[in-house]
């Protein structure tokens, strides 16, 4: 199990590495900045890229495990690990993240603050996701969660004050239920450890996982978009700086439902067999609330923000299955929806880097005007309806049908809001790119090749995981069915 | 004239007119005089108590001598913390001085 | 009957027909794009060789015994697993060859069509995905792939009508077509789902052979109609018709392969492909009749006021399929996949042959064209007549010959009311296609145009151009003609070879259909081919009547108002305000109600010192009574 | 006191006569010392008063204590507080009536305090030491000063130094460097 060098160590320091050298470089030298950002999200990436390969998926388990007590008094470990769960959530972090900073290259404004606020924000992502200690997991959640604040408000757009301000209330409200959750489980456990696995293994006692899993659910539950605590979300997306949205549709939201899952149901099973039925609800009338919300807006990223708000109610749905095939399709969308969801926002920051709008009725013809920005966003779209051979397609179906088999009629609901999201996005995309072109954009440029790379590579990605699921399916049922094992 | 009531009643009555006074003046010396009269009713308790009940008389007295030695000290302060704001807002109102208001 | 694994040979003739149009998608796409003859060629070797494959196929499983099944596994995740694999059965070898056929001369019938056209190497690159996904979806294995490819025909479909996406119709129409065949394939899911669930095994023979043993009477009607609701939806049955007239905006090469020859025939295919599972419920075969009947008169009636020549082929795309779902409702499974054989070679015909007018007279309308002179084009116009009198039914093209096996289908039926509406229809058939001959062949100078001219697409272009589109139109003209002679081979075909059970033979049937198509053409004679004819039809007399077809019975208006004022007005807006309103303005609300708690608060601050003296002495005095009284 | 006059005037009458008369001058000097507006009134209120709380320690047996009263109240206080008026307040100027709810307010929580606290004094059983010394002499005082509060009597003198020290600086520095009128 010693893999000898400590990659995931590697991982979570190479950001706070690059954010270190950022702090020592001096304000104007933008190209340094920008290019150790680049260099520690390569990093980042092909380490991710390595780990991902060389986990030994007949094994399974934990692997690349590094453990060190930390506060032994208190049982807080350093704990890093990866198994099926975590282990797309760290690939996925890092494509969003490299390509998010490429995106990111041509910015003016105080950039250096702009990329230390971004390198601590993914710092604490990684945390996140790689720490099995729930202190760590704790800590690691409230870093990644602050930069948001001044990344939105200082280099935002439309309302970035109210976005940015209303964006980290709600979640320091979900923080604030989780962190009572974490006490409560710390000490119902009697094992006074924050050892995630050790507490799992041990179990809590029935009666204390009601309570345990209604406070990750709805803790974590915010940072998800879980209806009705959704409307931070496209708030805060449309308000974002492009980088921004797609980190934080892209990551930061698979934050929250991934505490729910990895906190909240590994610690709680039976409070999950408790709430299931309400957190279906939830899901699914998110599903379809968003699609239909989405309809009505005019602002290309209020609908990319709803559209997430359907898509992370699929992911909500699949965890609620308490299946493997439920839950694998939650990770996979994920996964895809990060991806895609990236995708969307680059293509849109391109746009509105080039033409000052976003707004859809102003828009239009973009097809014309800029097809290599027009061709990822609609592959973006196309993704989110759900066509086959796109990642998110098998996601999508995974989650159906184990939400059908769980709750045959919130399954028959989530799949009609796939013809409303279907109706959403081709409305979006008729009216954005096709139709007559607007001549005050005419002359708007295209993308440079340099700068579609970082899409073509989410682009690439969703292709990739699209045309082979089982690249990334065999690998997350490895981590899910000893979960479901414990649901018996 | 020889009961702990008597003088305790006593004190009490003079605490509760200096506490009346300590409310209702506006003249910041006014509520200074106010806490002179507070102070010397619970003077008058200690040395009450130490009468009827201590089994050492002579330590009520060392408290009301310290009282008084914190009222002396409570007075110079507090006259020159007044002088101070007259001189600042021209008044010694203490309605006027209103910084504190939320 | 139990499959075999495929030889050497046989395997990798089938990968290549299913990978080469993936490949010329990828490398039209993504590396030829610029290069535009490059593009063509590849797209043409990559369409043509697996034409040849599926000839070859074909050919060489002539006389077939066992189904050839070869799969893998594509997905895997918590117990459900989706294969992807081909099976090799007359059925599906039958459909391959139809399908790399059409799609083969429509690939080169486009080098004329589109020549000129900016994005034609894109447009070569969708017809390649739409190959692909074509070509996966007749081979599936299993019904969850045939799903996947059906969805991606749907995409290319969208993708294709959209071509021309700066028009707005164009756009507006791919998003219908898109939307209205996802409605139906939601059932189709579901069915799926339905069916995994219940039994777990998603593959083909396993449905047909295996589903009416182990699945409940109930959960069978209940599945088969499911996927039926795809089938509805795609091959646009009533009530979900409305789409495919729209799909015209699509390039004419498009609604020749896509929407009258090869995709909207997938529903009649799927049914066909599972028609031992539907036969399995008596029910779900009687709404698929049903339906069928429904669709094929409604739309014939639509087709006999339209003015624009591809909207006629396509009401008549409609009702022609409604026609196949009556055949195989009525349990004849040769008849619907006869018919769709037969249809669609002529209806390719017939859209090729309008696209070449089209092109020439850069119109829609049939009647501008006939007064342009399109009888000067004889290769297109004999070709337009050979296919339309196939398609009326006439003796001895291929149409009339499938359209009997479908009549003699009906005719088996308990209840003669079947056989009476198919032959109203086929006589509505034979009504507005000799319609639109007439007025082709006769047309009328001084005559005011009876539709209103709308711009079509192309332009006038060469020779060269010309015959490359007539090319094709002389392989279709031919296989109109000779396929009805192939129709008892390919029903033994189709059976595995194995003698046929002697049918019923009904002499009277083919006299009567003979005078009904006779009198269909009489009518539009009269009314169109005379001398002095007014050319116009009975119906413009009765305005009720045109009014209600010529609006497609009202059909769109329904659905718009649904959209609007349901869907849109209703949940979209009602939903939006919940959001804006109730969760926003609860959160909002809370947030003002806190502020405004601060700013009460803040009152008590008044900076007077004797105020907070006043709460200070009071609550001590109270707490201090409160300990010593409590 | 001759033993003549005893026969008339009993000590007790007497003492009785003073004792009322302390109290008297107490709550008179205390009402003094709070009702009147104007400041100079309640200075010599204070005074008064201070006079009946210094007669009311020889009552409770403490003749040095009475002193001492006199000494630091009226001695010191009375005295600085007389000089803080003059140079503040200018005496002509009309001082308006208190606002009656203020007043009313005042009253009302004076009330329940002198109620809630009655409560207090009426319901504490309170017990008599069983041994009790007799030593009242400011000898033992003073011992007591410089043995057991040792420091506590450092600690006072201490606090006045700082509090003389504060008041300067306060008064001096504080007072916002704006010249008294009149001054070059």
């Amino acid at each position: 199990m010693n893999p000898g060098f400590p990659y995931l160590s590697a991982i979570l320091l190479a950001p706070a590495l690059g954010l270190l050298v950022i702090l020592l470089l001096p304000h104007d030298n933008r190209r340094a900045v920008r290019w150790v950002s680049l260099i520690s999200a390569g990093v980042c990436l092909i380490l991710s890229i390595y780990i991902y390969a060389a986990y030994d998926r007949a094994a399974a388990g934990l692997q690349f495990v590094e453990r060190a007590s930390w506060v032994p008094s208190l049982g807080i470990f350093y704990y890093l690990a990866v198994d099926g769960i975590n282990l797309p959530m760290v690939l996925l972090t890092s494509i969003v993240f490299f390509t998010g900073v490429w995106t990111m290259w041509d910015l003016q404004h105080r950039v250096k603050e702009f990329f230390a606020l971004m390198l601590l924000m993914v710092v604490g992502v990684y945390g996140v996701f790689l720490s099995l200690d729930l202190f760590f997991l704790f800590v690691w959640y409230d870093v990644s969660l602050f930069p948001m604040y001044p990344l939105i408000a200082i280099w935002g757009s439309t309302r970035k004050e109210y976005g940015a301000l209303k964006l980290t209330l709600y979640l320091l409200a979900g923080s604030a239920l989780v962190l009572p959750g974490i006490l409560y489980v710390y000490f119902q456990s009697g094992l006074f450890t924050f050892d995630l696995v050790q507490i799992a293994q041990a179990g809590l006692p029935v009666e204390a996982q009601y309570l345990g899993f209604f406070l990750f659910l709805f803790g974590f539950g915010v940072l998800a978009g879980l209806w009705p605590f959704h409307t931070w979300s496209p708030v805060g997306h449309v308000a974002a700086p492009t980088a921004v949205s797609m980190i934080h549709a892209g990551v930061l939201m698979k934050l929250g439902a991934y505490g729910v899952l990895r906190v909240g149901m590994f610690l709680c099973p039976q409070g999950l067999a408790d709430w299931s039925p309400l957190f279906a609800l939830l899901a699914t009338v998110g599903i379809v609330y968003g699609a239909f919300v989405g309809l009505a807006q005019t602002d290309l990223k209020y609908v990319i923000g709803y559209s997430s708000v359907s898509h992370m109610g699929l992911v909500s749905l699949g965890l609620a299955t308490m299946s493997v095939g439920g839950i694998s399709g939650a990770v996979f969308q994920m996964f895809a929806h990060g991806v895609m969801t990236a995708l969307f926002f680059s293509s849109v920051g391109h746009i509105y880097d080039r033409t000052h709008t976003k707004l859809i009725p102003d828009l239009g013809g973009m097809a014309k005007v800029m097809p290599r920005a027009s061709f990822f966003f609609i592959l973006a779209a196309l993704a989110g309806i759900g066509v086959p051979c796109l990642a998110s397609f098998w996601a999508e179906l995974l989650v159906f049908i184990a939400g059908y088999q769980a709750y045959p009629l919130l399954g028959v609901c989530a799949v009609l809001g796939l013809v409303i999201s279907a109706l959403f996005m081709l409305r979006v995309v008729q009216k954005t790119f096709y139709g007559e072109k607007n001549e005050r954009f005419a002359a708007a440029p295209d993308m440079t090749p340099a700068m579609a790379l970082p899409r073509a590579l989410l682009a690439g990605t969703i292709l990739l995981f699209g045309l082979l699921p089982r690249l990334a399916l065999d690998l997350i049922d490895t981590g899910v069915a000893p979960l479901v094992g414990m649901f018996k | 004239m020889n009961s702990l009531h008597t003088y305790l009643f006593i004190a009490l009555v003079l605490f509760c007119i200096g506490l009346f006074g300590l409310l209702k003046r506006r003249s910041l010396i006014g509520m200074l005089i106010s806490v002179e009269l507070m102070l010397n009713a619970v003077g008058l308790n200690f040395m009450a108590f130490n009468r009827f009940l201590a089994p050492d008389p002579a330590v009520g007295q060392v408290a009301v001598l310290f009282i008084m030695g914190i009222a002396a000290a409570e007075a110079a302060i507090a006259l020159s913390l007044i002088l101070a704001l007259f001189r600042k807002i021209r008044s010694i109102n203490v309605e006027q001085a209103r910084q504190l208001k939320g | 009957m139990t499959p075999v694994a495929p030889n050497g040979g046989e395997l990798s003739l089938a990968l290549l027909a299913m990978g080469l149009p993936l490949l010329s998608f990828f490398l039209v796409f993504f590396v030829t794009r610029p290069r535009v003859t490059l593009s063509c060629a590849v797209s043409l070797v990559c369409s043509g060789l697996p034409l040849l494959a599926a000839i070859w196929l074909l050919a060489g499983h002539w006389r077939m015994e066992a189904p050839i099944l070869w799969e893998l596994t594509w997905m895997r995740g918590g117990g459900v697993a989706v294969t992807f694999g081909f099976l090799l059965d007359p059925l599906s070898l039958l459909m391959l060859c139809i399908v790399t056929g059409v799609s083969f001369l429509v690939q080169v019938y486009s080098l004329g069509y589109m020549a000129g056209d900016p994005g034609k190497a894109k447009y070569y690159a969708f017809l390649s995905l739409f190959a692909w996904s074509m070509i996966s979806l007749v081979l599936a294995s299993g019904l969850m792939q045939l799903y996947i490819f059906w969805e991606l025909v749907g995409l290319s479909s969208y993708l294709l009508i959209g071509f021309w996406h700066h028009k707005f119709s164009a756009s507006q129409a791919g998003k219908k077509a898109f939307v209205m065949t996802r409605l139906g394939d939601l059932g189709f899911f579901l069915g799926i789902i339905v069916l995994l669930l219940n039994l777990g095994d998603l593959s083909i023979l396993g449905l047909n052979q295996q589903a009416a043993t182990r699945l409940t009477p109930g959960l069978l009607t209940a599945s088969a109609l499911l996927i039926f609701c795809g089938v509805v939806g795609k091959s646009a049955q009533f009530p979900l018709l409305t789409w495919l007239p729209d799909a015209m905006e699509g390039p004419t090469p498009v609604s020749a392969l896509l929407h009258s020859a090869t995709m909207v025939a997938a529903g009649v295919y799927l049914v066909s492909r599972l028609f031992p599972f539907f036969q399995g419920s008596p029910q779900a075969l009687g709404w698929v009749l049903v339906i069928g009947t429904v669709t094929m008169l409604l739309s014939s009636t639509m087709a006999m006021v339209a003015s624009d020549i591809k909207q006629v082929w396509a009401y008549s795309t409609v009702s022609q399929l409604g026609f196949m779902f009556m055949g195989l409702g009525a349990g004849g499974y040769f008849a619907g996949v006869y018919h769709l054989t037969t249809h669609a070679a002529f209806k390719a015909l017939l859209f090729l042959c309008s696209g070449v007018f089209i092109h020439h007279y850069a119109t829609n309308d049939f009647f501008v064209m006939a007064r342009s002179g399109a009888r000067s084009l004889k290769v297109p116009m004999l070709s337009l007549t050979v296919a339309g009198a196939a398609l009326s039914g006439v003796w001895p093209l291929a149409g009339f010959f499938s359209k009997e096996t479908v009549l003699s289908a009906l005719a088996e039926l308990p209840n003669p009311a079947w056989l009476w509406l198919g032959l109203l229809g086929a006589g509505l058939t034979a009504y507005y296609t000799f319609r639109l001959l007439f007025v082709m062949w006769r047309p009328r100078r001084t005559q005011p145009p009876a539709g209103h001219a709308e711009h079509g697409e192309g332009g006038h272009h060469g020779a060269a151009v010309y015959w490359v589109m007539a090319a094709p139109l002389l392989v279709l003209a031919v296989l109109t003609a000779l396929l009805g002679a192939a129709g008892p081979a390919l029903e033994s075909f189709l059976a595995w070879g194995r003698p046929l059970p002697p049918g019923a033979h009904h002499g009277w049937l083919v006299a009567a259909s003979v005078v009904v198509v006779a009198a269909g053409a009489g009518l539009a004679w009269l009314e169109f081919g005379r001398a002095g004819a007014a050319q116009q039809g009975f119906l413009s007399r009765i305005p009720g009547l045109w009014n209600l077809f010529a609006n497609r019975w009202y059909l769109d208006w329904l659905y718009r108002w649904l959209l609007d004022h349901v869907v849109y007005g209703l949940f979209s807006r009602l939903f939006t305000l919940n959001d804006r309103r109730v969760v926003d303005g609860g959160i909002d609300g809370f947030c003002r109600a806190t502020l405004g708690a601060g700013w009460l608060l803040s009152l008590l601050q008044s900076g007077l010192l004797q105020y907070n003296l006043f709460t200070m002495v009071l609550v001590m005095a109270l707490v201090g009574l409160y300990f010593l009284l409590v | 006191m001759t033993p003549v006059m005893g026969q008339y005037i009993r000590p007790e009458a007497v003492a009785w006569a003073a004792f009322i008369l302390v109290v008297g001058l107490t709550f008179a000097g205390a009402l003094i010392a709070v009702l009147p507006r104007n400041i100079i009134y309640n200075v010599f209120g204070l005074a008064t008063c201070i006079l009946g709380v210094a007669g009311l320690f020889i009552f409770l047996g403490s003749e040095f204590l009475a002193m001492m009263e006199i000494l630091i109240y009226i001695g010191a206080i009375s005295i600085a507080i007389v000089f803080a008026i003059m140079l503040s307040q200018p005496m002509h100027v009309r001082i308006p009536p208190a606002w009656r709810p203020k007043l009313y307010l005042s009253f009302a929580v004076s009330a329940v305090v002198f109620v809630s606290f009655s409560v207090i004094v009426l319901r504490t059983p309170w017990a008599v030491a069983l041994e009790r010394s007799q030593d009242w002499t400011v000898k033992r005082l003073g011992e007591l000063f410089l043995t057991r509060y040792e420091l506590l009597f450092e600690l006072i003198s201490l606090a006045l130094l700082v509090a003389i020290i504060g008041a300067i600086i306060t008064a001096a520095a504080l007072g916002g460097g704006r010249k008294p009128e009149g001054e070059p």
